[in-house]
């Protein structure tokens, strides 16, 4: 059984299909990725996987358990930590406030502790920056909290949404190397990203989305070796 | 079998209807009769209460099947019931009068017990809830439109019933027979005869209508009719040979033109019937309220059949023709408008005339609001502005008497020193620019600000004026509290034309046509605004001011003008509230006018010009016909602000998606977005 | 919501700019200049009307003056108390709860019942301290109840429809409570009893009585007492009640301040309002932490209006409407979605009220006029309020 | 375009020509039926802030008029007659749409009301036009009966006699020569505060301090810190009771005023104030017209019934002066009633000329005798002061002298 098995889902936006039939399978341990152009549904997917917009049809398996109808708050707690699109940290609270945000649904003060001093060993940055407002950390230092946020929250399955977006290469670097770690901690990963080809050099697993469906699905590596993903997402000609 | 919903839904329902029960409301209620001697006000509440409740709880179960239906009806109802039963338990067992102290002058239990003593009341009152939950199931269980029909004719006679004293007079039921026949021959020989073009069938609905004004002119000059009619008892062969024309003329038009056209002419048609029956019967007895029933459930049953055939004919005319017809029917909307009074009745009329003022208010507040998404909750400011530039304008005042009070000019003296005071029509246009250069002022200073804090800065400017106008410091400008009295109607004299034809607009009947004017000019300059340049600035300003920067919009000067030509709209109608009043005092300029205001372009759809009017009919016509409750009216207005937003957040006529604003959003640059 | 850190660069003026700069740069805002012409205006009529009395012969004594601002204090802290629910749900909403001010009707008018129960059943004069905490709970728990109502039924329907449509379900359900209160409980404006509470008999000995050579004092009245104090050399006549007003509202304000920087909830609310979809990605219950912040306000504004409702006895359904005008002009003036400013804003707006009329020389009816025009003036020089954030305009 | 808005604009015309061509005359008379009823409406502020309670008053005094009364003989046969009361809303806009519902109800002989002043202004011409007549128990604006409306009469005394009673009463029986105004800007407080500021100034006493408060505020402190200040030995209210009541209060407990003298007038007057004002009360001036000592016991027999109907304490005085509108009209119908074959004809110029012209009535308010303008009110003024617990007590009486003038009488004990 998958950690976490998406069945031919479905998803509106008002009366735009923007999931046409949606299937990924991610095995524990794993790191997956959707790559895709702009607009083909990679987002919509983890968002709908973690509840913010409900699949019209189709059905989530978590561990085998259905979490299709389970609101989003919820859905936190069973494991499933997406890290949204553009850094979406608290500007107006201290990075620590942040930190402890990702661990809402936790009351175990003394694990909690612990769980922020293994985030500051990983991303040692932020704790120079632990009073500091999060609208005043730079851009690969916000990518760092927003991902150090959703270690909090113990994820059994981490979904992080493009988070090489508007990084400089230097940064982005470090980010993939922060990612690959994780998983290595055991934490399974599911990776949105433009940045397909540094995507696929992590990942075990890939999937190429196009207008809300899932056009390929195969091993990372041989995805890699692909013509026409080489041709579309990875930039040669 | 019992949903478990039926519960739920049924226990809000009683605690909605307890709660109502707890004001007094039945025995508020208990006195006003719908139907002579038969029906109260309060009866009507009560099966209003019983049937919600059973229709809620029943169509929650509608695919089970009609036993369910019924059951869980019935069960809904009996738990409303049995709330009221309750109450009136605890009534009778404990005093409530000094919490609930409406219930010392109107207690419930005499009113739901129907005269019986307590116990045989209550059962009563049960038998009735499983009655009222019975009818609803089985109402559910027909098909819908046999459902609509009974509802709406229902509500229809119920509202000809608590207007009767109101409408009685205003026509009798030979007028009602004739116009109506005329009308419905000069419909039926153009649907007749529709492969002919519709100037000849025009003309056949005018012979065909001549015919009959002669006929039945000479049979009413031979005292047919005896004093019956009003209409046929009208001076001279002539004029009866012409109304009847056009009347003829106005059946073979409807023919062939809109839904819209028709579903007016067919109420039309079942309120002169009604109110024809209710003429002859003089009172809402029995007899007059079946046959209205049934004027009013045909009529249903009819209109969607008509309107069907109606549209498809339209449809298959070729083009110009429907044209023809197009330009018709706006003619016959106008001419109903132009007449409505002479069937409406001075009360009726009058009701016209308000929501016509608050039309124009609300088109005026729309160009702020709807077009340029500027939130202003202080727009009585300028309506008041409007009513007191004409105040002081049209009296002897400071400033029309050079500077000196009135008060110190002895009587006689006023006609000569006074010699600045202006007619209406010399003052509305001061009054509209007033307006218009205080929404400046106020904007210069409040433009840059944003949302919510211009609405409470607004809010603040409406309040400032009206305390202005009442505080002592400015009284000999604007009177205190006392107000500007005794301020000339309006007059249009044109004894030049014919010695006897000066008019003065201080009616409900003559200021109708004011007003109407009114808003035939603000409607047509707030459309034509709206396709401008500047109205596609102002859309694009409610889109994105940031974008709308950026695409070289002058954002002061387009949120200026749209404040100012809102402002002066209001200003317009407050210059003929105030020659309609006859006198002007600061209560009238409260927070609440605004409210109205902002309530009925929301109500009615943001930016849409139809929904503006149906807005105004709904939230200040209906409140002044339901007059009736008199306390309850502010309560309903509150619930029905709440339950229509609820219901159509989008207002119940939105405007148009038009290809002007898709072209804004489209021009939109990518980093909008970002 | 609440925070008054800085933003970095979006403030102008706070690093290195000369104040002549700065200066230079409000004048070159013709809008401003006005402003400040208005303002050295108001300066020089107040001057001169204080100087014009004096020569009347009708001296402005410094005791009158610092009576009135003690009232307007008192006034102001009812305001703040209820700005502060504007503002919390301003805050996480963005929309003005308009039947907010219903909220702190409620909670006078529920609070009556409960006070009319104690004083029948004798308790409000065997334990005042336990009928009034009964009296305060009661108020608390109607206001709570009602705002909890409210916004399950016309607010959360709406999330996410356009801004106006919730605004205007706020003014209805405004209009329906009043008239339901109205409805349900007559027309008739109740009373508050008259509450004498005492305390501390040991510390403040005053109406005491000699019995059996003994003597025994009842203490300081709260409510309801009138005291001669001597105050820097001068001889004042204050009731306490302002005071105890005055410092509830600076108690509960911090208790509020406490909540929402310190608590978890509190955390939730700031992320809420900052972010509603990333709050719930965080496994924040969006609409139970809205529901607390309506609960805090309204518990605030039930409060509010017990208090206000003790020291000036009449209640009835329409209460709310004018001191709710007037919190939420204070919420703005202080920045709206501020809790600082929102309390800085009712006192500052309850003092000016007080005391201008007076110092302008004006009818008191016009102070309204003032109040307003103030919150044009503040707004000409800080367009987000007094402790807004520049950042916020953004949101606005 | 324009050519198009002409073309409307024609059209209007026109049709304003055609309707006023067909609009019908009013009906000069009503008719009722054999098993009809006789229809008096009733207008007055029953929904709203502060105002419905003396609405109230007014609508319970009529229903108690009909209850002594719930029939007139005309011609031997009698009548039923039944009321109609509406919300006038206190307002313009409410008394216009009031009277346009009435004129439009044929069945209606006559209207209790307006109650306030502005709705009695707005309702008048449209009355008038339509020919019908109103006896308000409560519009108390000194220029109504002079504004030459011909179908508005009034039950209840003009604040310009009030107001004069009072100057008067303050300068001669109290002997006080330096008194302090608020108003809470309703016509009606604003009115009567002019008259008092006008009248007081002409016997010789001086006006220290004139100010005015907003209905609804609740923190009139600073402002009586101000009047205070100018230190009045009277204060003078033109209101109602909820503001009046949280001045004596606010006067008394938190600005040193408590010697200062609080007077105000018939809209303090009544069960509410003293309730509101709790033992603030004590010591506060009202007036009102009073009835004579004849009916003094009536008037106590009708408030007891009242309350006992009712089970509340009326707010107000008005409902006395409702009770003699409703007895006028009554009386008017029975004397200009005509019965033909069973059905009864008033004609309306007839009623209004009667209504005008009624000498010697006999009302709970006193004797009324209408002038011809409209004015029908009593002549006494009383003036009574609160006790601790609530009750009056008379304590002078003004009435009209010779020429003009006023005599105030202090009474004994």
């Amino acid at each position: 059984m998958s950690l976490l098995e998406v069945h031919d889902i479905h998803t509106f936006y008002g009366k735009i299909h923007a999931l046409k039939g949606i299937s990924i399978k991610v095995e524990q341990g794993q790191i997956v990725t959707l790559i895709g152009s702009n607009g083909a549904g990679k987002s919509t997917t983890l968002n709908t996987i973690c509840g913010i917009t409900p699949a019209a049809e189709g059905k989530i398996l978590l561990d085998g358990q259905d979490i299709t109808r389970v609101p989003a708050h919820q859905i936190v707690t069973r494991g499933v930590i997406q890290s949204p699109e553009g850094r979406k940290i608290f500007m107006r609270l201290t990075v620590r406030e942040n930190l402890e945000m990702g661990a809402f649904t936790r009351n175990d003060k003394a694990e909690i502790a612990r769980d922020m001093d293994f985030v500051f060993t990983r991303l040692p940055r932020l704790k120079e920056r632990i009073w500091q407002l999060g609208g005043t950390l730079s851009g690969g230092e916000q990518q760092m909290l927003a991902i150090g946020r959703a270690l909090m929250a113990r994820p059994r399955i981490l979904l992080l949404d493009e988070p090489s977006m508007g990084l400089a290469p230097l940064l982005v670097e470090e980010i993939f190397n922060i990612i690959k770690g994780i998983n290595e901690q055991g934490v399974t990963i599911l990776l949105v990203e433009q940045n397909a080809l540094m995507a696929l050099e992590i990942a075990n697993q890939g999937y190429v989305l196009q207008s809300g469906e899932v056009k390929l699905a195969d091993d990372a590596d041989k995805l890699l070796d692909n013509d026409e993903v080489r041709k579309l997402y990875l930039g040669e000609v | 079998m019992i949903a478990s919903s039926t519960f739920r839904q049924g226990s809000y329902a009683a605690a909605v209807a307890i709660l109502l029960a707890l004001t007094g409301v039945f025995g508020k209620l208990d006195e006003r009769q719908v139907v002579t001697g038969a029906i109260t006000l309060s009866m009507v509440l009560l099966a209003i209460m019983l049937c919600g409740a059973g229709l809620m709880t029943a169509s929650r179960v509608k695919e089970r099947g009609i036993v369910a239906m019924l059951f869980n009806g019935i069960l809904g109802s009996l738990i409303v019931g049995a709330g009221l039963a309750l109450v009136m338990l605890v009534e009778n067992a404990i005093d409530l009068t000094f919490v609930f102290a409406e219930l010392k002058t109107d207690p419930i239990t005499p009113v739901l017990t129907f005269g019986q003593t307590l116990s045989s009341g209550i059962i009563l009152l049960l038998v009735l809830s499983a009655l009222a939950g019975a009818i609803s199931g089985a109402l559910l269980s027909i098909p819908s439109e046999a459902r609509q029909i009974i509802l709406l004719s229902l509500a229809l006679t119920a509202s000809v019933g608590l207007l009767e004293a109101q409408i009685k007079s205003i026509n009798t039921l030979p007028d009602a027979l004739a116009v109506v026949g005329v009308l419905g021959t000069g419909y039926l020989v153009a649907i007749n005869q529709m492969q002919r073009s519709s100037l000849v069938r025009l003309g056949l609905g005018l012979g065909i209508g001549a015919i009959v004004g002669i006929v039945l002119g000479l049979i009413a000059n031979g005292g047919g009719f005896g004093t019956g009619s009003r209409l046929l008892s009208a001076p001279g062969i002539l004029s009866q040979v012409i109304v009847f024309a056009l009347i003829g003329g106005m059946g073979s038009a409807v023919a062939a033109t809109q839904r819209n056209i028709h579903n007016g002419t067919l109420f039309v048609v079942g309120f002169l019937l009604s109110i024809g029956v209710l003429n002859w019967q003089n009172s809402m007895n029995w007899i007059a309220t079946l046959l209205i029933l049934i004027v009013f459930a045909t009529l249903f049953w009819l209109m969607p059949r008509l309107t069907a055939e109606a549209s498809s004919r339209f449809e298959t005319q070729p083009r110009p023709e429907r044209q023809v017809n197009q330009r018709f029917s706006l003619l016959i909307v106008l001419l109903v408008m132009l007449v409505a009074p002479l069937f409406l009745g001075q009360y009726i009329t009058s009701i016209f005339d308000l929501v016509g003022l608050y039309i124009i208010m609300g088109i005026g507040l729309n160009i702020a609001v709807g077009y340029t998404g500027l939130l202003v909750l202080g727009f009585v400011a300028f309506f008041a502005l409007g009513a007191y530039t004409v105040g002081t304008l049209t009296t002897p005042s400071l400033l029309t008497c050079g500077g000196i009070l009135p008060a110190d000019i002895a009587r006689a003296d006023i006609p000569t020193i006074c010699t600045g005071v202006m007619t209406f029509w010399q003052a509305w246009p001061i009054a509209v620019i007033v307006s218009m250069l205080a929404g400046v002022v106020l904007g210069i200073p409040v433009l840059r600000l944003r949302g919510d804090y211009l609405a409470i800065v607004t809010l603040g400017f409406g309040e400032i004026i009206r305390l202005i106008t009442l505080s002592g410091d400015f009284k000999p400008i604007f009177g205190g509290a006392q107000g500007i009295g005794n301020i000339p109607v309006p007059v249009v004299d044109l004894t030049f034309l014919n010695p006897a034809w000066r008019f003065e607009l201080g009616s409900a009947f003559n200021i109708y046509y004011l007003i109407l004017f009114g808003i035939v000019i603000t409607a047509f300059v707030a459309y034509r605004l709206g396709s401008t340049r500047l109205g596609r600035a102002w859309r694009a300003i409610r889109a994105d001011e940031d974008v709308a920067r950026a695409m070289g919009i002058n954002l002061t000067r387009a949120k200026l003008l749209s404040f100012a030509v809102g402002a002066g709209f209001a200003g317009l109608g407050g210059a003929i509230f105030g020659s309609w009043l006859q006198g002007i005092f600061p209560n009238s300029f409260t927070v609440l006018v605004s409210i109205n205001v902002l309530a009925l372009i929301i109500i009615g759809g943001l930016g849409s010009i139809p929904g503006v009017m149906l807005g105004a009919v709904i939230l200040v016509g209906l409140p002044e016909i339901l007059r009736e409750l008199q306390d309850y009216r502010l309560l309903a207005f509150g619930v029905l602000l709440v339950v229509v937003m609820l219901a159509r957040p989008e207002g119940l006529i939105p405007p148009p998606v038009r290809r002007l604003s898709e072209q804004v959003d489209s021009a939109t640059p990518q980093q909008g977005k970002a | 919501m609440a925070s008054t850190a800085s933003q970095p660069a979006t403030t102008s003026g706070g690093d290195g700019v000369s104040l002549a700069q700065r200066i230079i740069k409000l004048l070159r805002n013709p809008l401003q200049v006005a402003g400040l012409v208005i303002v050295i205006f108001l300066v020089w009529t107040i001057i001169q009307n204080l100087t014009g009395l004096a020569a009347a012969g009708r001296p402005l004594s410094v005791e009158r003056i610092i009576r009135v601002i003690i009232f307007g204090l008192a006034q102001g802290s009812i305001y703040a108390l209820i700005a502060l629910g504007y503002t919390l749900v301003y805050g996480i909403l963005s929309m003005i709860n308009f039947a907010h001010s219903e909220v702190f009707m409620s909670g006078a008018y529920i609070g009556f019942f409960a006070i009319h129960w104690a004083e029948q059943s004798g308790l409000l004069y065997s334990n005042t301290a336990l009928a009034l905490l009964i009296t305060v709970t009661v108020g608390m728990a109607a206001a709570v109840t009602i705002a909890v109502l409210l916004e399950r039924i016309a607010y959360r329907p709406l999330r996410g429809a356009p801004r106006l449509v919730p605004l205007i379900t706020a003014i209805g359900a405004s209009i329906a409570l009043q008239q339901i209160f109205l409805r349900l409980f007559g027309s008739a404006t109740r009373v508050y009893p008259e509450v004498n509470f005492y305390v501390l008999p040991q510390l403040f000995r005053l109406e005491c009585e000699t019995i059996d050579g003994a003597e025994i004092c009842k203490g300081m009245d709260l409510i309801n007492g009138r005291y001669d104090v001597q105050l820097l050399g001068m001889e004042l006549q204050l009731r306490p009640i302002f005071f105890v007003v005055f410092f509830l509202a600076v108690l509960m304000m911090a208790i509020l301040w406490y909540i929402v920087r310190r608590t978890k909830i509190g955390k939730a609310m700031r992320a809420v309002a900052e972010d509603r979809k990333t709050a719930s990605l965080m496994g924040i219950n969006v609409d139970r932490v809205i529901v607390s912040t309506f609960i805090l306000g309204a518990a605030l504004a039930g409060a509010a209006g017990v208090l206000f409702a003790l020291y000036n006895t009449q209640v009835s359904p329409f209460m709310g409407f004018t001191p709710g005008i007037k919190a939420f002009t204070a919420a703005v003036i202080g920045g709206i979605g501020n809790i600082p400013g929102a309390m800085f804003g009712g006192l500052f707006l309850g003092v000016t009220e007080s005391l201008a009329p007076t110092l302008l020389g004006m009818s008191s009816q016009l102070e309204d006029v003032i109040v307003f025009g103030l919150l044009i003036l503040v707004l000409i020089f800080r367009p987000t309020g007094i402790f807004g954030e520049v950042l916020s305009e953004k949101k606005a | 375009m324009v050519r198009r808005l002409l073309v409307v604009f024609v059209l209007l015309l026109i049709a304003a020509l055609g309707v006023t061509a067909y609009a019908q005359d009013a009906a000069p008379s009503v008719t009722v039926t054999a098993d009809g009823q006789v229809v008096i409406g009733l207008a007055a502020a029953l929904s709203g802030e502060g105002l419905a309670p003396f609405g109230e008053d007014i609508q319970r005094g009529a229903e108690l008029a009909l209850e002594d009364r719930p029939t007139v003989t005309v011609g031997g046969i009698e009548f039923p007659v039944s009321l109609d009361p509406q919300d006038d809303q206190c307002s313009a806009e409410g008394g216009q749409a009031i009277a346009n519902r009435f004129v439009s109800d044929a069945s209606v002989v006559a209207i209790v009301g307006p109650m306030c002043s502005s709705a009695c202004r707005a309702a008048a011409p449209i009355l008038d036009e339509a020919g019908y007549s109103s006896v308000s128990p409560s519009c108390t604006a000194p220029d109504l009966s002079t504004s030459e409306f011909s179908s508005f009469n009034r039950a209840v005394v003009s604040d310009a006699f009030q107001g004069r009673v009072a100057a008067q009463f303050i300068f001669d029986v109290l002997g006080l020569t330096s008194i302090a105004t608020i108003h809470d800007g309703s016509a009606y407080g604003e009115g009567l505060v002019n008259v008092v500021t006008a009248s007081f100034e002409a016997l010789g006493g001086s006006v220290v301090a004139a100010d005015a408060v907003n209905v609804g505020d609740t923190d009139f402190r600073g402002l009586l810190e101000d009047i205070v200040a100018a230190e009045p030995e009277l204060i003078y209210f033109g209101g109602f009771a909820a503001e009046g009541a949280r001045l004596v209060q606010q006067l008394k407990n938190d600005v040193d005023g408590g010697e200062i003298v609080f007077m105000g007038a018939d809209g303090i007057k009544g069960g509410e104030f003293p309730g509101l004002a709790g033992a603030d009360a004590e010591g506060v001036y009202t007036s009102s017209s009073i009835p004579s000592d004849a009916n003094k016991e009536a008037v106590d027999a009708l408030l007891a019934r009242y309350t006992e109907k009712y089970g509340i304490e009326p707010t107000g005085p008005f409902q006395v002066n409702s009770y003699d509108a409703t007895n006028m009209i009554l009386d008017a119908i029975e004397a200009v009633g005509v019965v033909t074959d069973g059905t009864l004809t008033v004609d309306r110029a007839a009623l209004s000329e009667y209504l005008r012209s009624i000498e010697g009535f006999e009302g709970l308010t006193g004797t009324l005798n209408c002038d011809g303008t409209g004015e029908c009110s009593a002549a006494d003024i009383g003036i009574d002061i609160y006790a601790a617990d609530g009750s009056l007590s008379t304590v002078a009486v003004g009435s009209p002298g010779d020429d003009n003038s006023i005599v105030v009488t202090a009474s004994e004990g």
